[in-house]
């Protein structure tokens, strides 16, 4: 029997398998480490949160509840700021960016 | 590495932020760990853990020098002994109340023993913590190349290699 | 017994990041790869219902083991990295092969995971501590209480070869560091 | 409240997140640079966390909850940590 919770789980669980395959997708296909630093912590962060939030309603009215709401928040904080730094990183290594009109930047 | 015109790579103020509101969850994680280890995977080893990374974590975010500066090295060594010390401390008490060493079953009271091995674990806790933390600062401040260059050779250093530098990171 | 999809997953995660740690050239990379094999391992473990073990690999290898390796390589000399893979001493591969298949020698004779007559399950031991653990400490995770209760004399070996470790690390290194 | 199917769902999406860290290692052991390496492990460990979220609800351990917070908390000093020392070779820190 279906209830709108497992309808509202198997949504959420399903958009961040979604998302989860887009970061990958990025990660592997885009041209430069610029351009995979968008997948990873846009897709990712997007895809983690409505997963847990899948997670969360699949837990019901309970303590481990918060610790999922946690995790999420945790998750939306941390990992852009992972981004930021990496990306922040190589740009004061020198690396430049890929543009269209450079022909050996990318893969 | 890094190009002349840009400034290096110190404090970022996203990194710093981010640490702030991160170090007190985790600082209560950690402790967390240690006190429920007794109801929830966990214990004294994998909170110490915690708390140490805490200590590395607020290091990479706000510079070395000034974290060292702040987590006093005596307080870092002070924690080891007590550590040991709660350890051991707690195994003689039972053996005076006439039990075994660390028969925890003779301290009076409800439960006695539940916060018995909650004390012990808070001292496995600080011990790790402790370890760690120190570990980190003495690799950290450790064995410069130069320096060691230097004394194997006879040579004087420019700069004394036992003063880090601690005034130029803090700003 | 063949493998969940998931477990299977995991396998491939942790195999092919060991072997991304062994063969990367340059040391730091090794080292990311190493961390990612911590985070593969730690599914593992909670996979196989072992939550404990598992919280010790997150808390290790997440934040400590990564950044005290880097802290090495930091203050000593890497070679510089012209190719991405290392390359292969075939003395060391015959060497590496043979350990495996000495190690590879032993799984058959593990019993299966889960399995009603492994001897952790059927030996009264363990059964002891399940059934008496609460009672006897009221400690409700029955792995606190082996360690902290029934093996506690030995877990206050560990404890002091941490501390003694510790302390003469600090000794060693403290020369370095007084101001 | 749940129905029994929904712990099937959520252990496939559990693999489905295993399945894309065995992808991203394709470039962590590619590269070119340091930094990409990094970005594949950040979220390698995401997906972790993800997939120890879903096999806690999956198994019925909310225990294995603790182990994915631990693993939110500390995953990015791991990518602060490398990305100071490739700019600076360890003088940051």
């Amino acid at each position: 029997m279906t209830t709108v919770a497992d309808a509202a789980i198997v949504a959420l669980a399903v958009g961040g398998v979604f998302f989860g395959l887009v970061a990958a997708v990025g990660i592997l296909r885009l041209p430069d480490l610029y351009t995979r630093t968008h997948a990873a912590s846009k897709s990712d962060t997007l895809g983690s949160v409505l997963t847990l939030g899948a997670v969360a309603i699949a837990l019901g009215a309970d303590l481990s509840i918060m610790k999922t709401v946690l995790l999420l928040l945790f998750l939306f904080v941390t990992n852009p700021t992972a981004a930021h730094a990496i990306t922040r990183a190589a740009h004061e290594q020198g690396i430049d960016p890929w543009r269209v009109d450079d022909e050996g930047g990318g893969e | 590495m890094s190009d002349a015109r840009r400034s290096p790579y110190v404090e970022s103020t996203i990194i710093m932020t981010t640490v702030r509101v991160i170090a007190p969850f985790v600082m209560t994680y950690g402790l967390f760990v240690m006190f429920h280890g007794a109801k929830s995977p966990g214990g004294g080893f994998q909170g110490g853990a915690i708390v140490g990374a805490l200590v590395l974590m607020l290091a990479f975010a706000f510079g070395a020098d000034p974290t060292r500066e702040w987590v006093n090295q005596r307080v870092v060594v002070g924690l080891l002994v007590v550590g040991v010390a709660t350890f051991v401390g707690i195994g003689l008490a039972t053996m005076a109340l006439r039990g075994s060493f660390l028969e925890y079953a003779v301290i009076a009271g409800a439960k006695s023993s539940k916060y018995a091995i909650e004390l012990i674990e808070l001292g496995i806790g600080a011990i790790v913590s402790g370890v760690i933390t120190s570990l980190f600062f003495l690799i950290d401040a450790g064995f410069d190349v130069e320096a060691d260059a230097a004394d194997a050779g006879g040579e004087t250093p420019e700069e004394t290699p036992g003063e880090p530098s601690s005034g130029e990171v803090g700003s | 017994m063949a493998p969940t999809p998931v477990e299977a997953g995991l396998l491939v995660v942790i195999l092919g990041s060991a072997l991304a740690t062994a063969v990367l050239r340059d040391v730091l990379g090794s080292i990311i790869a190493f961390s990612a094999y911590s985070l593969g391992v730690a599914m593992l473990w909670v996979v196989l219902r072992a939550p404990d073990v598992g919280l010790t690999e997150a808390a290790v290898g997440a934040g400590v083991m990564t950044i005290l390796l880097l802290l090495t390589i930091a203050k000593t000399v890497r070679p510089s990295e012209d190719r991405v893979l290392a390359s292969f001493d075939p003395k060391t591969l015959v060497l590496v092969a043979a350990f495996v298949l000495a190690l590879g020698a032993t799984v058959p004779a593990l019993p299966a995971v889960g399995s009603p007559d492994a001897p952790v399950v059927s030996s009264e031991v363990s059964q002891y501590y399940l059934d008496h653990a609460y009672k006897d400490t009221g400690v409700e995770n029955v792995v606190t209480a082996v360690l902290a209760a029934y093996r506690g004399f030995d877990t206050l070996g560990e404890a002091v070869v941490v501390f003694t470790a510790g302390v003469a690390v600090v000794a060693v290194l403290k020369r370095e560091v007084t101001a | 409240m749940t129905s029994p199917w929904v712990s099937d769902v959520l252990l496939a999406a559990a693999g489905a997140f295993i399945l894309y860290a065995v992808v991203l290692l394709y470039r962590v052991v590619a590269g070119p640079t340091m930094q990409d390496r990094v970005i594949a492990v950040n979220v390698v460990g995401t997906n972790t966390v993800v997939v120890l979220a879903l096999l806690s609800v999956a198994l019925e351990e909310t225990s294995f909850l603790d182990i994915a917070l631990v693993y939110a908390l500390l995953n990015f000093l791991m990518s602060i940590a490398i990305s100071k020392f490739t700019v600076e070779r360890g003088g940051v820190i």
